[in-house]
């Protein structure tokens, strides 16, 4: 975990990450949400600003409430606060594919500069540094949904010049683009840090406003490209004590909750 | 129709050495039990197959019973890597494991074209992803409108192994909550074996998603209360969130995970006697957050 | 997120002339009152969709209201043909009807295919049969095993209209029993229609088959109770067997066919008056049998 | 309705005719059932000697006891009495297409010499005559079924050298066989007079039984084709008084069930 700003200033830049992607999420959006950074997020925008957003989870939880985050996809919080449960073969085909998701919320181990996600290996794939998890449903939330929020720690491990493997398109190796996906592609990529978008025409991803009390060179040092810098580079608005309170109100009734056994 | 039976009978008599099984389950109702009995019997060269294979698969992989793994996200779910899969893959202990990796949609298109008698799903994706080229799809053209979508082959295990809440005596199967692919798989397969919580006069069928699975597409029911531990059976039992965080310790050093298994796999008769064994704070000192 | 308004308003508003229209209900919650409406609007130029038109698509045939018709099979259920559509094809009355005709399999495949944003589905079908030389459908080769097999093109309405037991305050829309193809053809279609029994606090989910459809994936909602007469919703009504068989009757002749049109359809300004009045013996001296 | 066998035996051709039919299905075997003279027969079987066979209708019943005959594909009672109801969808593909049933039951509008069956149109397809219901679940269930049994009634207009329309595919226009697919086609033809099966060589509608009391000849005379006849040609058992009671007792119940009403 990234070390709060200096200063002090009453949260965590985790809290701020978070408290930043839940603001682009907005009511009544429909959105397919990864576990852990995402869901954090995501919960925190339907407790707030949002309470008719649609969260749907590849286990096949559509318009789901939970009352504490979910530790994994299938926690039981999940189906018992649903609207629906379905199969995930319909999840994939019915809800994804069949574009009816406007926002995806994705976390990756790496990212390029052109957004492109790796989940499945660090160095070569048949001889593996690292083998992670796996492509899971990434791969098709980064094509389908209408527009991808990506969030994950800034370090130069995670922002890399090029991901040591595709695992889910941003705009392409070489930013060639979405090759006809159906959505957008990511919008916006939320970090402990600040917050990058893609440049609309070389599709290379900018910072276009850091958190309170981070120096830009700081985010550069953490990017393991030649990061650009959006000209009207903003600081992110600090969390308001709203935002906070159920923030960790969420968080500590999910301790509650699960922490009583581990 | 299903023959109820015992789980060691089930797995003895239908998972030969060699054959491709999938044990599925998502999250809910994963099927430990009977992935601890394909370990008893000491099971070899398996093609395992799973879209979340977790802690029960890192246990087979680690034990040695798997040749390949067909899977689509392997992890333990809110806790981190597999450190068993990892060792097999990345150092080829016990031995080398062959990957056959898919993203969830396209492992769940390849069910659903198995369940449904087909040689291929269809999808939109793989486009742009490395995937592409480390695994089996092809291209495919729409007749109609000249656009070109990803085939993935159908999947059809020998031998689907799940876990549900329920069955009757007549061996219809109900399950229900989160219900993954395990219908799918189980259409999809020549055996179907399923461990249920409890054997019913009359299945429960008013739940939300209530999924039945009819005597006569499957071949053995075995009753294992407990089964899916030390994830979750809905309305049965909750989940063992702090064994998910204990396994990542155990598991991390080859020695551990094998004192581990010795004593709590190999070294039970059953899955009652697992569970036991693992409720016993004394037999936990080469586990040391069990 | 669906809004609550009167059927009126829905058809009125949004079924436009010469659009795709699926009112699809299989036997069971069969949307009647929303063909009604079409009628009373005297829609024109429709394509109408449905695997099993019966009665309402003969009384909106009968009346002109459709210029093509898709289906995989046309009958009055349990009695025989459907003579509006039989005139219509047989002799063009009252003007002629293009006709694209599937199989019940094919049709699942266009919605489905449809619903999961897919050009086309895929299945084994139509070889050997004279259908696949009288409707849209083409070879397509596996590309793992060679295999040929037939791909049908997505079926994507303009609207869709369904009948269901209940929506709650929200929009969300709850039906059970047996569901035929509608949460396909509403997935698949760009807008959707659901005319419901009863508006309720809260969605009755503990049925057996209980489908789901959120709010934000319909566009429209109007509660009509007895809105699938003669069909029935099962828990709210009985299917009115007598009326089949008394429109066999009604239907053959066009001359008694437009005169209960104008009494019954025509002639009542909604629902409610037309199950009024078709329970009023006074006023079906038109119709011997109704 | 063909008339009873001459001589009043105690039952009538339809009878005899459900009867034989019924006595085609095991216990045990999974059976797609259409509506009409199929589901009467299917029913019968599970009533009388076959108890446990599965009951499949294309409403998506699956394991359906009904205890009145249903009137049309998708009665409550088919519903209310299933082991299980799915979608539409779900019951051709994965139920009948993914290679489940071992028996499908049909009956036709006409049937031609190589069990080749037409529900569409008598005449022209562009100008017909008769404009007939359609497909509906008919040619899958006669590609993929293990077997077919077909029931229909015998009259030259029904038996007929060619069918105008090839709906659903017994052995091919020319007899040239089953085109690859999956099931074995129909396997036995039964009437009101007696049973047809295919030649196991040419693949030609055979006379195999005829009923009690009926003549070959009338058989010959019903057919529109120049029929022949086995070798081994035998008698139907006739209706014994269990299976004669349990289907008047179900049509009984029908007729209470329904008959209020219309």
């Amino acid at each position: 975990m990234a070390d709060p700003p200096s200063g002090d200033p009453g949260y965590t830049a985790d809290e701020m990450m978070t408290v930043t992607a839940a603001r682009h999420l907005y009511d009544g959006q429909v959105c397919f949400v990864g576990i852990g950074l995402p869901s954090e997020a995501a919960n925190l925008a339907r407790l707030s600003h949002a309470p008719d957003v649609v969260l749907i989870y590849e286990s096949g939880t559509i318009g789901t409430r939970p009352t504490v985050l979910p530790l994994s996809i299938g926690d039981g919080e999940l189906a018992e606060h649903a609207d629906m449960v379905v199969g995930v073969p319909e999840v994939f085909a019915y809800w994804l594919q069949g574009g009816r998701i406007d926002v995806g919320f994705l976390s990756a181990a790496q990212i390029d500069r052109y957004g492109n996600l790796n989940t499945t290996v660090i160095g070569d794939y048949d001889h593996p540094t690292t083998r992670l998890p796996g492509a899971g449903g990434a791969p098709e939330i980064a094509s389908a949904a209408g527009e991808v929020i990506v969030m994950l720690r800034h370090s130069p491990r995670a922002f890399v010049p090029a991901v040591d493997f595709v695992t889910s398109v941003g705009f392409g190796r070489h930013g060639e683009g979405r090759g006809g996906s159906p959505g957008s592609g990511p919008t916006v990529v939320i970090t402990d840090l600040g917050t990058l978008a893609p440049d609309p025409v070389s599709h290379r991803l900018t910072l276009t406003a850091t958190h309170p009390g981070v120096p830009v060179e700081r985010v550069v040092a953490e990017t393991g490209w030649d990061l650009e810098v959006a000209d009207d580079l903003t600081t992110t608005e600090p969390p308001n004590p709203g935002e906070l309170a159920t923030l960790r109100q969420l968080k500590a009734r999910t301790r509650q909750a699960h922490g009583t056994e581990g | 129709m299903a023959v109820i039976t015992t789980l060691a009978d089930a797995v003895g008599d239908l998972v030969p050495d060699g054959s491709a099984v999938a044990l599925e389950g998502f999250t809910h109702l994963i099927p430990t039990a009977a992935g601890h009995e394909i370990i008893r019997h000491g099971k070899r060269d398996l093609t395992l197959i799973r879209m979340t294979p977790d802690v029960v698969f890192d246990q087979m992989i680690g034990m040695g019973c798997a040749r390949r793994l067909v899977f689509s996200w392997g992890g333990n779910p809110g806790v981190g890597s597999l450190h068993r899969l990892r060792d097999a893959v990345e150092h080829g202990w016990p031995h080398p494991l062959e990957i056959e990796e898919h993203s969830h949609a396209g492992m769940a298109a390849r069910y659903v074209a198995g369940a449904s008698g087909l040689p291929f799903g269809v999808l939109r994706g793989y486009a742009g992803t490395d995937l592409a080229a480390h695994t089996t799809v092809a291209g495919i053209r729409c007749p109609f409108t000249g656009e070109e979508l990803t085939a993935v082959p159908a999947l059809r295990p020998d031998v689907t192994v799940i876990h549900a809440q329920q069955a009757d005596r007549q061996g219809n199967v109900g399950l229900w909550g989160i219900s993954g692919v395990q219908r799918e798989a189980v259409l999809a397969a020549a055996t179907a074996i399923v461990t249920v919580e409890e054997i019913v006069d009359d299945l429960d069928r008013h739940h939300p998603n209530h999924v039945v699975l009819p005597s006569w597409i499957v071949t053995a029911v075995a009753p294992v209360p407990g089964g899916a531990h030390p994830s979750y059976a809905m309305g049965y039992s909750r989940r063992d969130n702090a064994f998910y965080t204990a396994w990542d310790r155990i598991s991390r050093d080859r020695h551990t995970f094998r004192r581990w298994m010795e004593a709590f796999v190999i070294g039970t008769t059953n899955h009652a006697a697992y569970l036991a064994a693992i409720a016993d704070p004394s037999r936990l000192e080469d586990a040391p957050d069990g």
